[in-house]
């Protein structure tokens, strides 16, 4: 499809494709468990987008097209991995069981993370792209210090794949064979910045050169990601070292709600993608390998209705934090810049000082 | 005079312009700055005016950016380097502490660091984390370096200019929050050298001074305090590093009462600084010890809260308020 | 009370030792600290005694050092990174500033940040460029962070434990050019908190402050100045980030004059904070300016002349004579 | 020799071999110049090290072994081109023309650059491993803008070759195609830590993944060190593009005067590569094939003693700067702080201030 030897099990139009390395070794349910994983982060960002727009968020990075690449790699995840996301992996996050919700309250601007990173197995958001990445192999080499058979995965797009903390974490992975994952979601696009300014060359093959695999995977077939993402994660945990994975996708969407992509690129490019939508094609699958019938669709449908609408109502309900919050956990011990800051506050009467 | 009205975000626009035509070799360089314009479009069309070569859009690593712009530098290309935002800037930091703010002395000043690293900076724009930092004292700190600020389109188009053929490296601070803020561009002559402090206001109780978007907040907080009989004079620092002190002795001579007003945590600052270059200079003037009004020490926070973490009215208020209360 | 004599090289050698026997999760890492023990010998003997799991010579890369510590902290380790040289942080710096410094409040409390980034500063070494840099005031001025320095072998043996033992992440900042004096250890217990001053020699005409290597040159200062007829009380700062003001307020409420002295130079210093702060605590108190003594505002100079820039007997005996010279 | 594909024309014994696709093309006098070159500046290194021992110089980086790796290098440079040395590359500033006390200023501790930068188109040495690397291509980026045909040269070690600032350079030479040649000196120790730490595979296989060629040469050869760097600059100069060059040589001094490299590596290691000398194999050669008389050696031998004893005078001569010198050049101009100091200085009664 996309020239490059890329893996793919499903074609756009949802036909199964043989592979020399990899099959899918998915039943029907859990395909259609991944659809609807699929279905409802689209939904989520449906309506996270609709909810900036209506002034209830600050921001909203979509991941439309994206869904397979995150829904894949994120099912692959056992519950001892643990992952670092940069701030577009609401499907990963999904995944992990990070409540809806609370991915949100960094758009909304009440909180700089959002969920609890230790419960969920999935750090907190990272905006400065490219530092998640050593913050991951620094975590998988407490992995084999624990002697524990668990992975990392991390998160990056194109764009970041430029930065030297990026490469920099390449280089320790390999000396250290640290048990991590790199997934790299290739959306063609950082911000306006078209791929090509990144690299001249597919960025999987970054990885041989460091000495460790790297590997192209259809970034909108689920199936594929699944896969790879799976046999990646299991050479890890028992001591296979680290892999560079590009699912090769795009980014149907702006950037972010505050970007207008209609200056820097062309409808036609999106056009083509629009006929690889990841979850139109397993849908095809689903109709016709498995004969699942419209009303199982409908119910996925109405179950995302139903997690959009308490989205919604939980998002309307969260308050401005109290002012006097800022100042818990810039430390974890006493501070006197800290005390005399809420003395400040409460002085001049901004917050109860209650917290 | 030719004078016309413009936002900040404009003038810095026409001010990059201008200097592009005027000298064949000003390139800009950073995330975004080509078709998009940058995030802020404060290079909005000038890639389709000037071409890729001059006008380039970087892959995406702040230290290349400022990297490769030192060697252009060596080259003798004057480089307008974008940081797209404050928090941005610190993959840079090696090569602007140990390269660009080195290299001119390095080479026994054989090499020119003629060369502008913009940051947007400062909060109060409602943005996620790392949007709405106050880096400035990072760069003030460090010997080699220059570090400016401007508060109006005015002082935007002529003083990004001005550090464009400036020979020393800039580090040039632009206040987000007031890009899209209108006034008066004078399009003949500038308001004054790059590295003078101006008088926004003449008063006579008490000095305030600030940079950036604080400014604008003192001018509220002037207009409220004379309301209330307090004449504030008010003071636009400008340069942030070299400060311009004369202008502020000067000032505090006459009021004896000196407030610093910035968004950045008050630790080692550019406040901390002005309270103690002020303290010494005008010791027997001063009739009360000079405050400070900062960001907390803290993280930026959410921006839900940003306005009561970035210094307001009511705070400035408050700390003339309290270099009033001092018996003199 | 066992005490023993050693250099403050062997103190830290020591006090490393310990935490890493009381505590497994301690790790060491950084370029040359195995086999080698660090350009310095710090970390000496350590790796053949807790093996290369847990004394980790690093690939050459400061940004990964510290990005990965950060990954083991949330993984539960507590990594002391050491950084070859002062001027060799900067590739780190967006790691600690952007990562360091603020998940423990991205995390709401969730991670604990306990990671000890180990600085060998200031110069006098006789060194080349790069090697004799104090960056302690960037840190200083990064809200999540706290900076100390250690003076004595004494400390150099506790603090080191108390900052690893910390939950916070601590720039531990080392006088190098003291690395080989010696000094008195008391193995059993600490002279005091980590975030404490500690007044040095008690006096009454001058307060004159400063931490790590400027503390013995402050000392020597004292002695001349006694038999000169003025004396100085001498406080050692220990932490510089937070100030423990305290113990300053006190002094300078004796003495009513202050002197602060870095080898930074003096722009939005911790010299420019501890004279801010102490001018408005200590108002009434002051009889004379808050005067800094420094380094002067210039790449750090080749060291056949460092003795010029870094402050000095004479230069600290100058600023004493300057604040004696107010009308009280 | 070393096991994998690595260009070599000259065996340790000073051999000829041939390469399918190198050749040497160097007459007998050329390559007694290289000769030259290569004693010269190991005369530069051995009497530099004996200056440090007698204390007068603060340091010195030694490049005993790596003398063909920077002469081929160096002579293959065309007048035009610019190079971004470190703190170690002693012969490429000889081949550059800097002269040898200009090259010990640094490290006797009175400049921290040393010569014209721009006079010997050779720019100031960088400690800071890897900034110039990132420099370098900046200015490759100003010859294409400037349509000038030169090439950038520039150089860093195996342990610098983890830095962030490096691979960056990488992707910036690759996706704007800059006339650059990374030269890697992999002398196989970054102080004490050996290669095998920084990476599992040779470096040279690290280029390919980011888009340009990458070469192992063997760095102890300075035929196919020549021959092979002339033919990456060539290829730079008419828009082929970034080649890294991976030097393959060996460090057989200390780190600098202030290691102690017995604390971390075997004896027995040095002695294989004193096998490997890069001068004894080119003078093999020049005795067997060109009939060289010893004779022209002794003249050599003598022209680097007296460049020796002039470098010694020259060293012994460089006063301890006058101090106020400092503030010369910290800015390009006018600054109060400079202004200040000077002032303060000069009342210290520290300089005259005559500067
Ligand atoms: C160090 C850094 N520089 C710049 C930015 C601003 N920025 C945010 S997202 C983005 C583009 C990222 O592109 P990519 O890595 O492909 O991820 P995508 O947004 O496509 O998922 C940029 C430049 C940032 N967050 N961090
Ligand atoms: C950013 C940085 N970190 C650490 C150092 C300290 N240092 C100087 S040389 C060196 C080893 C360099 O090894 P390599 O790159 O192989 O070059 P070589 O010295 O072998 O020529 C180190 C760690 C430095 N100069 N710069
Ligand atoms: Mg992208
Ligand atoms: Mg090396």
């Amino acid at each position: 499809m996309i020239g490059e030897e890329l893996v793919q099990l499903l074609t756009p139009e949802g036909e199964r494709v043989a592979h020399p390395e990899y099959e899918s070794t998915l039943s029907g349910e859990e395909i259609f468990g991944l659809y609807r994983d699929m279905v409802i982060v689209r939904r989520l960002c449906t309506e996270s987008t609709s909810l900036q727009r209506q002034g209830q968020l600050a921001l909203w990075a979509p991941i439309q097209g994206q869904e397979a690449a995150q829904i894949g790699a994120g099912r692959a995840l056992a519950p001892q991995d643990f992952t670092f996301p940069t701030y577009r992996e609401h499907g990963i996050a999904w995944c992990r069981g990070v409540p809806p919700e609370n991915m949100l309250r960094l758009f909304r601007a009440v909180s700089n993370g959002g969920w609890d990173a230790q419960k969920y197995r999935h750090s907190v958001p990272t905006v400065v792209l490219g530092n998640q990445v050593l913050n991951a192999v620094g975590y998988a080499m407490g992995i084999q210090r624990d002697g524990a058979e668990e992975a990392v995965m991390t998160f990056f797009g194109d764009g970041a794949s430029s930065q030297g903390d990026v490469l920099e974490a390449f280089v320790w992975a390999s000396s250290f064979n640290t048990p991590v994952v790199f997934f790299c979601q290739n959306n063609q696009w950082g911000i306006s910045t078209p791929m090509s300014i990144q690299s001249k060359i597919p960025l999987y093959h970054r990885a041989p050169g460091f000495g460790f695999p790297g590997i192209r995977v259809d970034g909108n077939d689920v199936l594929a990601v699944y896969e790879v993402s799976k046999r990646a994660l299991e050479s890890a945990r028992v001591g296979g070292g680290p892999t560079l994975i590009e699912a090769y996708t795009y980014r149907m969407g702006a950037h972010t709600t505050s970007d207008d992509p209609t200056r820097y690129r062309i409808d036609a490019e999106v056009e083509v993608w629009k006929h690889r939508d990841p979850i139109e094609r397993v849908k095809s699958l689903l109709v016709r390998e498995y004969r699942v019938k419209t009303t199982k669709f409908d119910e996925v449908a109405a179950e995302a209705d139903t997690m959009a609408l308490k989205l919604r109502e939980d998002v309307l309900a969260m308050d401005r934090p109290d002012p006097i919050t800022m100042f818990d956990h810039a430390y974890a011990a006493p501070h006197p810049l800290i005390d005399e800051g809420r003395r400040e506050m409460v002085e001049l009467g901004v917050s109860g000082g209650s917290h | 005079m030719a004078t016309t009205t413009m936002t900040m975000a404009k003038a810095l626009n026409e001010g990059l312009r201008r200097a592009m035509e005027k000298n064949k070799k000003v390139l800009i360089m950073g995330e975004d700055v080509g078709k998009l314009g940058g995030v802020f479009r404060i290079t909005d069309g000038l890639q389709k005016d000037f071409g890729e070569d001059r006008v380039i859009d970087a892959p995406l690593a702040e230290s290349a950016i400022v990297g490769t712009a030192v060697g252009l530098a060596i080259r003798g290309y004057r480089t307008v380097c974008e940081i797209q935002f404050d928090g941005f800037v610190y993959p840079a930091f090696d090569q602007i502490v140990s390269q660009v703010a080195k290299l001119h002395k390095r080479s026994d000043g054989v090499y020119t660091m003629g060369l502008v690293i913009r940051i947007p900076f400062q909060g109060g724009i409602g943005a996620i984390e790392h949007h709405s930092e106050s880096p400035e004292a990072y760069f003030a700190a460090t010997a080699g370096l220059r570090v400016v600020s401007c508060s109006t389109p005015n002082d935007a188009y002529w003083m990004i200019q001005q550090s464009i053929e400036h020979d020393d490296p800039i580090i040039f601070c632009e206040p987000k929050s007031r890009y899209w803020e209108k006034g008066e561009v004078d399009l003949d002559s500038p308001p004054a050298g790059l590295f003078d402090a101006i008088v926004r206001r003449e008063g006579s109780d008490v000095t305030v001074i600030g940079y950036g978007s604080s400014v604008k907040t003192i001018l509220r907080a002037a207009d409220t305090a004379a309301t209330e009989g307090t004449s504030l004079e008010v003071v636009d620092a400008r340069s942030i590093a070299p400060l311009e002190l004369d202008t502020m002795v000067k000032s505090l001579e006459k009021t004896g009462r000196l407030v610093v007003v910035q968004e950045a945590p008050h630790m080692a600052s550019i406040g901390s600084e002005i309270v103690a270059e002020l303290s010494e200079r005008c010791f027997y003037s001063l009739r009360a010890p000079g405050v400070r009004v900062s960001g907390y020490h803290v993280p930026y926070p959410p921006t839900r809260i940003e306005e009561d973490y970035r210094p307001s009215v009511d705070r400035i208020l408050d700390a003339v308020d309290r270099v009033m209360g001092y018996e003199s």
